[in-house]
């Protein structure tokens, strides 16, 4: 049976095809976008916003690390929690919600697209396991690779083909969509509790941070990957460390893209935005970030935007979590994962009575109003670190609304009149901005534009987000509600959401990457150098070691080849 | 004859996966390396159920699969607090279905990690866990402390390919660049290898910690002079080893989760490992039992947001160990149909908790007669996982593998089974809806 | 004849844990139908190896043969992991979901009462049961 | 003044399962303003099922009400499956008349729960205000913290008649406790405030605790990694002065332990 669905009268924000703010007709067919249907379901939205289907760009959903922060948090759990339903399974949490109510919560606000950030190699099977439960949603995961010591050792002899070599290997072994980083260097050196910042040689490896970004960005770069390096740099979290921020961004300069986008993508830069030498002069640097993003096309970022309140904080940034955790003394997690990255995890509250926290909630605004080009800067909170994912209608009311910005900052603590440049910033995104910061700027830098996501264009995928706002509304409130819960969602053609109730759940697609490495001799010497790894130091054998094809059902396979 | 490689053993938490087996018409004939004495009589088998049965009358009667799967799902559809217990020595798979018919029927879903390490759980769910993978224990702890565990006899590959045995990269020598701590109540096999034994007395494990953190702390001043039975100088020993490791790791068994304090060791020895990490590199880890005792306790969390022990009485999740616990059901005689899979409660749970498995209509999944196929209604043979059926296994450090499937059966697996009776019981609620 | 306090603890033995799957066998019930002690608790108990003695327990009392181990200290008796040393447990899990396995206060007697085997042990549970 | 009478129906607690029923939602707030048909009609989950109060409990009411604080309600028959009496009530008063199952008093705010027997784990858990006597036993957790949260007991006073079980007051923060007996293993663990007194035995008290007093009168198995301060008198008795946990570091540990010399 063919399925038909038009949706007219509504006002179209469709940035990718330029459309904005029109009021257009769409058609889907069969999940697609289509120039026309015969016999349609009719959606008649008239007076509402109609977008592309949300594409979140970093948002912690799955894998070994967000299931520890959920076993740890039973408090956390007992939040939000709903009965099954005819469609919907039970479902718990708040910061760190179970797997179906992250698909649920996700399509209520519009979104069908969610990049998993943080895939450890060897646990990746875990990651998949979840996507198989999280309903509605397309996902895709980023293996890390940048503390593999097979890593350490092609950027230590300088082995650029074998590097591309492991990593078209890793990718693929693991269904990942491209190459993370996190901590390059500093997560290995938490083995034996330390850190490294970005030009500091390591002892066991005598190699810098700075030194594996660039190798990895130019391996990245010898194929047709659709997103660039996913960058979460060294010395999280510090105050004082936008100089090592700024240092960082120049290590890939003059790296080529091999295709139309950044080379390098750097995540959740809020919390590498910071200036002063200690928490006591903490203060924002937004600002410096925002120009050198202005001035360079080689970056784009994300800001993970905070959202005032409770929540669980997780990243493979191992030493990090470690230094939050001794701050508050509250519980601790941590799982180095051999050979390969780590994680922490320690649930945190951020407090608009503190001073800091007050300050790091200016900072992930101002990135985002202080880069100028939309394009460049992705909506999100580090899910769930710097707050959970159904903070984002907040921000986006937030963004919108120079008098909600006020009316924060006069009830938060007064440090951020001083150290912060927001209570000046008078800029206000429209919905065009809107959707290009949380659709078709993500689609953009995750390269899926081109694989029907992020647009509305004969072709796409069928997802639509239709929110119950007049295009001219400014009243923060009434945007925040809209954006919290749609009037409709269609994924892949299919009405999932309707008057914010989940009406239908199906399962979603996994998004995979192949890269293609050519030579074939390189590419054995790579596999005879990761034998002995696993031989010698692995805790699996390499046979038991890839994703099997039984954890992808839904696989959707971009194949990356050689650039040219 | 042919031989299969990379067999990955179901029996306990080390989920070796190095294993080499020879297959002859359909059979493991013999394991030809890496299992030890334990996983070689796993891999091998024993005796099965031949057929599904049904109690008539006070006796088990041969029945078909349909048969059997349809009486299981008229007696849970109607259960007003029915268990579902077991869960640990199959896949995820499994126990993804499991989980969604605890909630189809309002039921409590609980896995033998609640008889296990479920104390861990809880200890973790108050101060969380420095952990890490067992090849960075190989690869790097210099240290090893295991306490109130004996892997010679419980775990018997586990300090050969992870810890105090293997050699790693910056443990070349093995065991010479090792140092082993034990603390047990009594000698063992394990003990006997170590270079501080600790003979603690029984149920004074968490005193023992808190005196072992105070002198990480550096307050050794107060520590008296004897704490559990073990010598002040012996626990400034024991501290000093862990200061002066470059990364120490200590496992934990039942010897820690079931004596008086339960859950409080192991929140004390997580706290001691936090303490130890002021001064170097730690980690702490449960010596986890069954081959997926893990595996249920991280699909429960994804799917539920708890580990084990959820009761979905009202709806949602509630999660209260204590309360919806196996063993507080059973023991308090609340629960009125209990389906028992892949394990086996008669032989593991207190006496009058057995007992009520007396009282109430149990139906028991498990490729093998066991004791609570005595007090069964309703019995259904499946296939044993990691040998005829392949999925998903979380190793007792949350590495995931994929157990294989060796050779070929006519048993269902674990997972068809109960997704047949999820199956059944829908249509019967569908029906009763009308 | 008069018995012995001990604390008893339970957990996995090498044999216990080879006849998992074979509970119903003659090598589990020789393998975990047990209670290990020392040398001295046997001689004050005046038993020698596989004679029968009855331990007993606020919960339960179960029959196992005595065996003489090396490693325990005098006054701790060790029952392998199994359903004859669960007839000494409580059910009760204090709020934590977990039995107290280990740690019991326990007196032991000599006894020429028969070890149960397996069948005939959840028989009577089973009759138990139904008394209750 | 009105008094609600329920009283369990014998044939409730008869079957080979004694299925727990949960009456969180019997409090005097909630019945507050109700005739004897409408809380009859007031559902209770009696497993995964839930049920009108009638069908469980015989219900008769007597007098009448001006607001919650004049409800009183006085629970009947056999209670040892009956869990959440007396959760989540802000105002007037429950009397149990019986061993009464899990979570009584838990999270209540304001009035009165008095249980004339035992009463099972987690009593007053989370308890932010208000009265709690168990004149009999409390099983264990009293006044804990539910798990993961690193707050248990805030504000309110619960006394117990007889004695009381492991972890007593877990993470309490605030308020009272009395317990006239023995305490089990860690009574005030991780505490971070308000008051334990136990006028019994207490084994190994106090441990991880950061604020907060313990006061026992009985013998006591101390920790190794509390600090003797000295000789204090309270109410005209001598007790030894503890301070700690140490295990918690120097500069959490500021706990107090007293016990009553002998």
């Amino acid at each position: 049976m063919v399925e038909e669905l038009r949706i007219k009268n509504g006002v179209v924000y469709d940035p990718i095809n330029g459309v904005n703010g029109e009021r257009r007709e769409i058609c889907i067919r069969d999940g697609k976008i289509v120039e026309d249907v015969m016999n349609p379901k009719v959606i008649d939205a008239e007076g509402k916003v109609v977008m592309p289907g949300g594409v979140d760009v970093h948002a912690h959903i799955a894998g070994g690390k967000v299931n520890s922060g959920r076993i740890f948090r039973p408090e956390d759990e007992r939040r939000g929690r709903e009965p099954k339903t005819k469609v919907c399974r039970s479902q718990s949490g708040y910061s760190v919600p179970n797997t179906f109510t992250t698909g649920y919560r996700y399509a209520k606000m519009g979104y069908t697209f969610v990049m998993e950030p943080a895939m450890p190699p060897l646990l990746a099977r875990h990651t998949h396991e979840e996507f198989i439960d999280i309903p509605i949603l397309d996902k895709a995961a980023l293996p890390l690779i940048d503390n593999n010591w097979m890593t350490f050792d092609y950027v230590k002899s300088g082995d650029s083909e074998k590097l591309a070599a492991y990593i078209a290997w890793m990718i693929k072994a693991t269904k990942g969509y491209g190459v993370k980083l996190v901590n390059p260097g500093g997560t290995d050196a938490w083995g034996w509790a330390k850190n490294q910042g970005l030009n500091d040689e390591s002892e066991d490896w005598g190699i810098t941070p700075a030194e594996i970004i660039r190798a990895l960005a130019e391996a990245n770069e010898k194929f047709e990957m659709p997103h660039a390096i996913h960058l979460h740099q060294n010395n999280l979290g510090h105050p004082g460390n936008f100089e090592m921020t700024l240092e960082t961004y120049d290590v890939t300069e003059g790296v080529k893209a091999s295709k139309d986008r950044s080379v390098t993508h750097l995540t959740h830069q809020q919390f590498f935005s910071y200036g002063g030498t200690s928490w006591k002069d903490f203060e924002s640097q937004a600002k410096a970030i925002a120009e050198y993003v202005n001035k360079n096309e080689h970056v784009s970022i994300d800001t993970g935007t905070v959202i005032l309140g409770d929540t669980t904080t997780m990243t493979a940034d191992g030493p990090m979590e470690y230094s939050l955790y001794q701050i508050t003394g509250r519980k601790w997690t941590n799982c180095d994962v051999e050979l390969e990255t780590g994680a922490g995890i320690t649930p945190f509250l951020y407090s608009g009575k503190v001073g800091v926290h007050s300050i790091q909630w200016t900072i992930g605004l101002e990135l985002m109003l202080l880069v100028k080009d939309p394009w460049k800067v992705a909506l999100t909170t580090d899910h769930p670190n710097a707050g959970p994912f159904i903070g984002y209608p907040i921000v986006i009311s937030t963004l919108m609304s120079k008098k909600r910005r006020d009316e924060v900052l006069s009830e938060i603590h007064s440090a951020v009149y001083d150290k912060s440049e927001l209570p000046s910033i008078d800029r206000e995104y429209d919905l065009n901005e809107i959707a290009i910061i949380t659709r078709a700027g993500t689609a953009k830098i995750l390269g899926l534009q081109e694989h029907g996501k992020g647009h509305l264009g004969v072709g796409a995928d069928g997802d639509v987000a239709i929110y119950d706002i007049s295009p001219e509304e400014r009243d923060a409130g009434k945007i925040q509600r809209a954006f919290m819960n749609t009037k409709y969602t269609i994924k892949g053609g299919q009405i999932v959401v309707k008057d914010g109730e989940v009406v239908a759940a199906p399962e979603g697609r996994t998004f995979l990457v192949e890269p293609i490495f050519e030579d074939e001799e390189i590419y054995k010497e790579m596999l005879s150098d990761l034998e002995t790894k696993f031989r010698d130091y692995y805790s699996v054998t390499m046979r038991n070691y890839p994703v099997q094809d039984a954890y992808t059902p839904h696989p959707y396979v971009i194949k990356a080849p050689m650039a040219k | 004859m042919t031989v299969v490689t990379d067999v990955v053993c179901p029996l306990c938490g080390s989920v070796c996966d190095d294993i080499e087996v020879e297959v002859e018409e359909n059979k493991i004939t013999k394991v030809i390396k890496g299992a030890c004495a334990v996983g070689k009589s796993k891999l091998q088998g024993h005796e099965r159920i031949k057929s599904p049965m049904i109690r008539v009358n006070g006796v088990l009667k041969e029945c078909s699969y349909d048969e059997a799967i349809k009486k299981a799902a008229e007696l849970l559809a109607k259960a007003r607090r029915p268990l579902l217990y077991g869960w640990s020595s199959t896949v995820c798979e499994a126990d993804k279905v499991g989980i969604a018919l605890a909630e189809e029927i309002g039921g409590v879903v609980d896995n033998t990690a609640s008889v296990c390490h479920g104390p861990s759980v809880l200890a973790i769910q108050d101060v969380g866990i420095p952990c890490c993978t067992l090849g960075q224990i190989k690869n790097r702890a210099d240290l090893v402390i295991y306490w109130g565990s004996n892997p010679a006899n419980a775990h018997m590959n586990h300090m050969k390919r992870y810890s105090y045995i293997s050699k790693g990269y910056f443990l070349p020598g093995g065991k010479k660049d090792k140092k082993l701590a034990v603390v047990d109540v009594r000698e063992t096999s394990t003990s006997k290898m170590a270079e501080l034994f600790a003979q603690i007395e029984p149920g004074k494990d968490f005193l023992l910690f808190s005196a072992v953190r105070a002198v990480l702390m550096g307050y050794e001043d107060i520590v008296p002079d004897e704490v559990g039975g073990i010598p002040k100088e012996k626990i400034v020993t024991l501290a000093n080893m862990i200061k002066e490791s470059r990364f120490f790791i200590t496992f934990f068994g039942m010897g820690v989760t079931q004596s008086r304090c339960r859950q409080n060791n192991i929140v004390n020895a997580i706290q001691t490992t936090r303490a130890g990490h002021l001064h170097t590199k730690g980690a702490i880890m449960p010596m986890r039992g069954h081959y997926n005792v893990n595996g249920f306790n991280q699909v429960c969390t994804w799917e539920t947001g708890y580990p084990f022990a959820v009761d979905f009485s009202r709806g949602f999740a509630w999660y209260n160990p204590g309360e919806t616990a196996s063993t507080d059901l059973l023991g308090r005689g609340e629960c009125d149909v209990a389906l028992i899979i892949a394990s086996d409660p008669a032989s593991h749970f207190p006496a009058d908790a057995v007992k009520h498995l007396a009282r109430i209509p149990v139906i028991i999944i498990d490729p093998y007669h066991n004791p609570t196929t005595e007090f069964a209604d309703i019995v259904i043979p499946s296939a044993i996982c990691g040998i005829e059926a392949e999925g998903s296994v979380y190793r007792m450090d949350n590495v995931p593998i994929r157990v294989r499937k060796v050779v070929n059966t006519d048993y269902m697996s674990d997972e068809e089974i109960v997704e047949r009776i999820l199956e059944e019981v829908r249509a019967i609620k569908e029906k009763e809806g009308e | 004849m008069e018995g012995i306090k001990v604390i008893l603890i339970s957990g996995r033995t090498i044999a216990q844990g080879e006849n998992l799957e074979n509970k119903m066998s003659e090598e589990y019930f020789n393998a975990v139908a047990i209670c290990e002690l020392n040398e001295g608790d046997m001689a004050r108990l005046g038993v020698s190896a596989d004679e029968n003695v009855k331990v007993k327990t606020d919960y339960g009392e179960v029959v196992v043969k005595a065996k003489k181990a090396k490693g325990y200290p005098e006054g701790i008796a060790f029952i392998p992991m199994g359903p004859w040393a669960n007839a000494l447990v409580s059910a009760n899990t204090r709020g934590a979901g977990m039995p107290a396995y280990k740690g019991l206060d326990a007196v032991i007697t000599k006894t020429d009462e028969a070890v149960l085997y397996i069948t005939d042990l959840f028989r009577k549970y089973k009759e138990e049961a139904w008394k209750k | 003044m009105q008094m609600i009478k329920l009283m369990v129906k014998d044939d409730v607690m008869s079957g080979v399962a004694k299925i727990p029923i949960e009456v969180d939602s019997l409090t005097p707030d909630n019945l507050f303003g109700k005739n004897e048909a409408e809380i009859k009609a007031v559902k209770v989950w009696w497993g995964n099922r839930q049920e009108n109060t009638g069908d469980l409990f015989e219900v008769s009411v007597d007098g009448a009400a001006g607001s919650a604080d004049e409800v009183k309600i006085v629970f009947e028959g056999d209670l040892t499956r009956v869990k959440h009496i007396g959760d989540g009530m802000k105002a007037g008063e429950i009397e149990a008349h019986g061993d009464v199952d899990m979570h009584c008093g838990a999270v209540m705010e304001g009035g009165r729960v008095t249980v004339k027997g035992n009463a099972d784990c987690w009593a007053g858990r989370e308890m932010r205000g208000g009265e709690l006597v168990i004149e009999g036993d409390a099983a264990d957790n009293l006044c804990a913290m539910y798990r993961g949260e690193m707050t248990g007991m805030t504000g309110g006073k619960v006394t117990v008649g007889g004695n009381a079980g492991e972890c007593v007051g877990q993470y309490m923060a605030g308020g009272e406790i009395v317990i006239k007996g023995n305490a089990d293993v860690l009574a005030g663990y991780a505490m971070r405030g308000g008051r334990i007194v136990i006028e019994g035995d207490a084994a190994i008290p106090g441990a991880d605790m950061i604020k907060g007093e313990i006061i026992v009168k009985g013998d006591v198995e101390m920790l190794p990694s509390f600090k003797y301060i000295g000789v204090e008198t309270i109410e005209a008795e001598t007790y030894d002065k503890y301070i700690g946990d140490y295990a918690m570091g120097e500069k959490k540990a500021k706990g107090t332990l007293y016990v009553r010399k002998k």
